[in-house]
């Protein structure tokens, strides 16, 4: 589908009446979608809280088991890939193609090193029999609420990865069609909208780092 | 309340069911008028002022601010009515009272097995005296059931991994439906059974006569769960009336709070006893090790409930009758039967 | 253009703001403040979220709508979590039947 | 004003290509419809073996597993496939765009991908009922489902969460189109009550879908790994699975009576030729009930082991709820007070839904008392009350805008005497089959039994005859409107002279639905003029 708009007019499709609707309209349906994933987040927070309350001993063991160095560097790592990809953004309503894709490419990179790092410590897990599961080798004291926090340990980083990996492959299509020049200085919203859908998955990785490594580290 | 040769209403069989069908039919007059109301000023209307040409343009009624408010507050005002009374019947009649037998019940896939304080244990059939309070402490041993006894207005879900508590005083002998009210799986309608209300003196007949389910020597359930507490080795580290061994001295703890480590503390009940013994290192007495092993999948709920029993039993109670019915430990073990049932 | 954009000292301004916070919920959690240990890391990660929302989510400067649209989300899981929380906390309360010995009848 | 004649949005293209991978509103429209009626008739004749099966006391037509499949399929398949989509997915995506003067949706695109991700949800859940069968209820409750139910709660249950990604779709295209796409002139008073409907519904379809979506998805990932979440061995509590699971469900009830009550309020307005009484009211009271409609999940786990004094506060606000119901009930009433009431088949299954809507909502009132729903709950007292208000209500208003809107979206008229025979056969065979369940109710018969004492035979025997007299009645229709689409009459653009931006255009439309972007200068429903 041509996206060329007559020069320096922004393209839009033909529902809307001008540019600024259409702007409105993809930027409103963008916040809604990311209403719907606060709750779909929000069912497994609310999950958490209620099991750390009853078993706040097997969750404090099961949070020391976490390596705090990966997990400290992971979230270093995605609020950086939130600022390379403010910049992109920032560039493509500048219409700086080139700096946006550049910016793009950042972002991308950074999100595969984040998800390197969750794979190293998967796998660590996968070794420590750690996986929750008929075979869950209870070890430590409170095995009891282990298994529970381990469920959820891996039920949100889970969720939270698979949200960065689609994340991912749209950003690779969106620095695709950018290469290309279909996204371009009179058309780049896709840029924007992947920008707001990106720092929410960065916001749960702010929520998600305290409450699984580090409470209960005193 | 008898209509057309059925009747409206099940039997009316304890304290509580008067009140609340009371509530019930006090809703059922609200409907009634409400949806003759509505619904005969629907008909009356669409008739008297049926269109009659169609050119007809009746004059526009934007709203009348007085009307809305009218019928904003009087059904406010009902419904509020209607919300204090079943609030009151819900909190006190359905608060368990001091006095009454206690049962013990546990719910498995598709039967209802129930045990008599004196260890009298029924699958699906549950004998009741008329007229004394009957508390029943419910566990499932596997999915959600629920304990529905249609003519005592009483249901509770019966949730696995926890105890739950309802009462009922039947009022009229006579055998009632129980039903599973929860989705069980595949044989959830055939896991029913019989409610048998009896005169009191007709229960007594019947508690001392032959008890056909259990082989061996009739064990109430304290014994019963004093001969477990032995048979599972617990006197090892919980040795009755000894200093402190390794595990917590259970005499005198039931009913109050005790510190936990970590700095809260929880009231002794029949929860707090069951989890320390299926998952001890859940909530760990101040100044314990978590040395005791969980005894999960090794003992069946009935048992759990016995040595529940038993332990409360070795806190003195005010009721002198319980010392005599729960006996010192020591003769308890004593009798212990050598068949294991 | 579409959507206001924002100079660069911000958007630095904020990612350093983000990182001084990261490092300060780390560090707090080192410190023993008792219950107050979780108040304090789930502040940090909300004024941490609240930062990412409002600079490098344009909220700051978007109408009236999107930032309705923003905080219900919050607002609504507040309402979950709430509910739910205070259930499991009340379970207790209702007066279990006072502790009664078995077998009073002989 | 017929300008030369534009072709119609059915006559536009003919390929199977410009139907199956339209971005038209209508078109999506019409294919939802073909779908939802299909799913409607699965469910249906998954109720006639209920009924059947229920005749005799004694379980003697199926075994005990196929009927827990068959009445968890009715459950799943009416819930998820029909009353969820029903009339927001067809009448909503057909009519929102239109009545606010708009070319077509906010985003086309995702519409038609709600088409068939809803699809794909449906085709999951009828394989899971086809091969091995979902035996867990409509409400998965764990740990049943997690660890126990042996058939394929798996696909069942994602094909929920699929369905109800569709449904999200629909509700965040609802919600922009309306905020951002209204015709100038066309403020938020002068809306028809049918879009502030849709309004209230999208809120609920964005706020609450999520959270069922993550209960399934943890249900699914404890029955496939061993995860613990609601597994008491495991130290996870089966109540909370049911806070999730209801957090989204009680709304979705309110997601099947808004669009309805949206409809109601079109027709009663429409065939008694008088704008709505107090209008402004009537729109608020459909967010109250949206807004209101989350704080109350919890008169769902009276008895579940919530303590009593949560049940306490959800008692008292679901009472609350109660309220804007009434309004509703109080306003359309009022409406009809110096009208000019025409009795066309729309506006008989007005009628019928006023009486029974009535009934519905009074008997949710038992349902909210701590008191009496100890004794009702999970019987059948619960089944009647929520059929009332969803075949009763939804039902009742999904057939009077199917007969309503019918000219304008096929550009063809039914035949009137047909129509009202079957409106007839619905009212009195639907009251036939469910009031006596209020009665075998409050007599204590469960629910989701496969044979029941004999005692509760009489009143099972009425149920079936009336559920027989029911399904006639289903039947009609789809026999005189598809008459209709081949030898109907055609249609003018506004056979029964009714105000709304959809009446001022052709029927059937055009694709981009007006010539130009209409002007609004008037009230909402000024019938006066």
């Amino acid at each position: 589908m041509s996206h060329s708009a007559k020069p320096g007019e922004t393209y839009y499709a033909h529902q809307f009446e001008d540019a600024a609707q259409s702007h409105e309209s993809i930027t409103l349906g963008m916040w809604i979608f990311l209403i719907t994933e606060v709750m779909f987040f929000g069912g497994l927070f609310a999950a958490y809280t209620i099991y750390r309350a009853q078993y706040s001993a097997a969750f404090d063991e099961g949070s020391h088991m976490l390596d705090i160095t990966l997990g400290c560097f992971n979230t270093v790592v995605l609020i950086l890939s939130s600022l390379t990809m403010a910049l992109a953004v920032r560039c493509a309503q500048l219409g700086k193609m080139t700096g946006a894709l550049f910016n793009m490419v950042l972002t991308l990179g950074l999100g595969t090193v984040f998800l390197g790092v969750k794979a190293v410590e998967y796998t660590a897990k996968f070794q420590h029999g750690l996986v929750p599961g008929p075979n869950f080798a209870p070890h430590g004291v409170h095995s009891f609420g282990l298994e529970l926090y381990y469920s959820l340990y891996f039920a949100l980083t889970g969720m939270h990865a698979v949200h960065m990996i689609i994340g991912a492959v749209i950003l690779m299509v969106i620095i695709g069609l950018t290469a290309k020049g279909k996204i371009n200085k009179t058309y780049n919203s896709p840029i924007e909208i992947f920008g707001l859908y990106w720092h929410f998955v960065d916001i749960v990785w702010i929520f998600l780092f305290p409450l699984l490594y580090l409470l209960g580290r005193h | 309340m008898i209509l057309f040769g059925f009747n409206l209403l099940p039997a009316q069989a304890s304290t509580a069911a008067l009140s609340v069908d009371l509530v019930y039919l006090y809703i059922v007059a609200v409907t009634v008028f409400f949806t003759a109301l509505i619904y005969g000023l629907v008909m009356f209307f669409s008739i008297k002022y049926r269109r009659r040409s169609e050119s007809e343009r009746p004059k526009p009624i934007e709203g009348n601010h007085l009307l809305e408010i009218i019928w904003i507050a009087v059904p406010l005002v009902i419904v509020l009515t209607m919300f204090a009374a079943g609030t009151i019947v819900y909190f006190y009649i359905f608060h368990p009272p001091k006095d009454g037998i206690q049962m013990y019940g546990v719910g498995k896939q598709w039967m209802w097995k129930f045990q008599h304080p004196d260890g009298r244990r029924e699958i699906n059939d549950l004998h009741v005296p008329m007229g004394t309070p009957v508390k029943i402490t419910l566990t499932s041993e596997d999915v959600i059931h629920s304990f529905y006894v249609p003519a005592f207005r009483v249901k509770t879900d019966v949730v696995p991994g926890r105890y739950v508590q309802t009462w009922f005083e039947a009022t009229k002998p006579g055998e009632y439906h129980l039903f599973c009210a929860e989705y069980c799986g595949t044989e959830h309608s055939r896991m029913i059974g019989k409610v048998i209300v009896m005169k009191p003196e007709d229960y007594a007949k019947w508690l001392s006569g032959q008890d056909v389910s259990s082989t061996g020597p009739k064990l109430s359930m304290v014994e019963r769960g004093a001969k477990i507490f032995q048979d599972m080795r617990c006197a090892t580290c919980h040795a009755p009336g000894t200093a402190a061994g390794l595990g917590p001295k259970l005499e005198g703890i039931y009913g109050h709070d005790v510190a936990l480590e970590g700095g809260q503390t929880v009231k002794v009940d029949d929860g707090y006893l069951r989890e320390s013994i299926l998952l001890p290192t859940k909530r760990i007495v101040k100044g314990y090790q978590p040395l005791m092993p969980t005894y999960q999948g090794q003992i069946s709920e009935e048992d759990v409930l016995s040595v529940v029993a038993y332990v409360k039993s070795l806190t003195p109670q005010a009721a002198p009758a319980d010392a005599v019915a729960g006996g010192t430990p020591s003769d308890a073990a004593a009798t212990a039967g050598t068949a294991k049932d | 253009m579409s959507g206001h954009v924002v100079p660069l000292r911000i958007y630095f301004g904020i990612f350093a703001a983000l990182m001084l916070l990261t490092a300060a919920t780390v560090w707090a959690a080192f410190q023993d403040f008792g219950i107050l240990n979780t108040v304090v890391a789930l502040g940090i990660a909300i004024l941490k979220a609240t930062l990412v929302i409002l600079y490098f989510m344009h909220v700051r400067y978007s109408s009236g709508l999107v930032r309705i649209s923003a905080v219900i989300g919050f607002v609504f899981l507040v309402l979950l979590i709430g509910y739910v929380a205070a259930d499991v906390a009340s379970r207790g309360w209702m007066p279990a039947p006072a502790p009664i010995q078995s077998a009073p009848l002989h | 004003m017929q300008t030369q004649k534009k072709p119609s949005y059915l006559s536009a293209d003919h390929t199977i290509g410009s139907w199956l991978l339209t971005q038209d509103h209508k078109r999506i429209a019409i294919m939802y419809l073909v779908a939802v009626t299909l799913f409607f008739l699965i469910g249906s004749i998954l109720a006639l073996l209920i009924r059947l099966e229920l005749l005799t006391p004694a379980g003697d037509l199926l075994q005990s597993e196929s009927y827990n499949r068959v009445f968890t399929g009715h459950g799943v398949v009416m819930v998820f496939l029909f009353l969820i989509p029903g009339i927001p997915a067809v009448f909503g995506n057909f009519l929102v765009p239109i009545m606010i003067g708009a070319r077509d949706m906010a985003f086309p695109k995702i519409n038609l991908a709600s088409f068939y991700v809803f699809l794909a949800g449906g085709v999951m859940i009828l394989s899971a009922i086809v091969f091995g069968g979902l035996d867990t209820g409509w409400t998965f409750y764990t740990p049943y489902s997690s660890s126990y139910a042996t058939g394929r709660v798996t696909i069942g249950a994602l094909g929920a969460f699929t369905v109800g990604f569709s449904s999200i779709m629909t509700g965040l295209n609802f919600l922009v189109t309306i905020h951002k796409m209204r015709a100038p002139g066309l403020t938020w008073f002068r809306l028809p009550l049918f879009i502030w409907a849709h309004y209230a519904t999208a809120l609920i379809m964005v706020l609450g879908t999520p959270v069922v979506a993550i209960a399934i998805v943890m249900v699914a990932l404890e029955h496939l790994f061993g995860f613990g979440f609601f597994d008491p061995t495991k130290g996870g509590d089966p109540v909370l699975f049911q806070h999730l699971f209801w957090f989204y469900s009680h709304p979705a009830v309110y997601i099947m009576i808004l669009p309805a009550m949206g409809v109601i309020s079109e027709l009663i307005a429409c065939f008694s030729r008088k704008r709505i009484f107090g209008y402004k009211l009537v729109a608020f009271s459909s967010l109250g009930i949206a807004i209101i409609g989350f704080l109350i999940w919890g008169h769902h786990m009276f008895v579940s082991g919530q303590s009593a004094y949560a049940g306490l506060v959800f008692s008292l606000i679901t009472y609350i709820v109660a309220i804007p119901s009434a309004v509703k009930a109080f306003n359309w009433t009022a409406t009809l007070y110096r009208s000019s009431v025409s009795w066309k088949t729309p506006m008989m299954y007005v009628i019928g839904f006023m009486g029974l809507f009535a009934i519905g909502g009074l008997t949710g009132l038992f349902c909210a008392n701590l008191a009496v729903d100890v004794h009702i709950h999970d019987t059948y007292f619960i089944v009647a009350h929520f059929h009332y208000i969803m075949v009763g209500g939804t039902i009742m208003g999904y057939l009077g805008a199917l007969h309503f809107w019918w000219p304008k979206m096929t550009g063809r008229m039914y035949s009137e005497a047909w129509a009202r025979l079957s409106a007839i056969f619905v009212f009195f065979g639907f009251n036939l089959t469910f009031f006596p369940q209020f009665l075998l109710g409050y007599l204590g018969m469960p629910r989701r039994y496969h044979f029941y004492p004999e005692e509760f035979q009489f009143l099972n025997i009425m149920s079936t005859a009336g559920a027989s007299l029911l399904g006639l009645g289903y039947l009609f229709p789809i026999f005189y409107l598809m008459w209709s689409l081949k030898k109907g009459e055609q249609a003018p653009a506004n056979p029964w002279t009714a105000k709304g931006l959809e009446w001022e255009t052709t029927s059937p439309p055009p694709t981009t639905n007006f010539d130009k972007t209409p002007v609004v200068t008037e009230e909402a429903y000024a019938y006066e003029k």
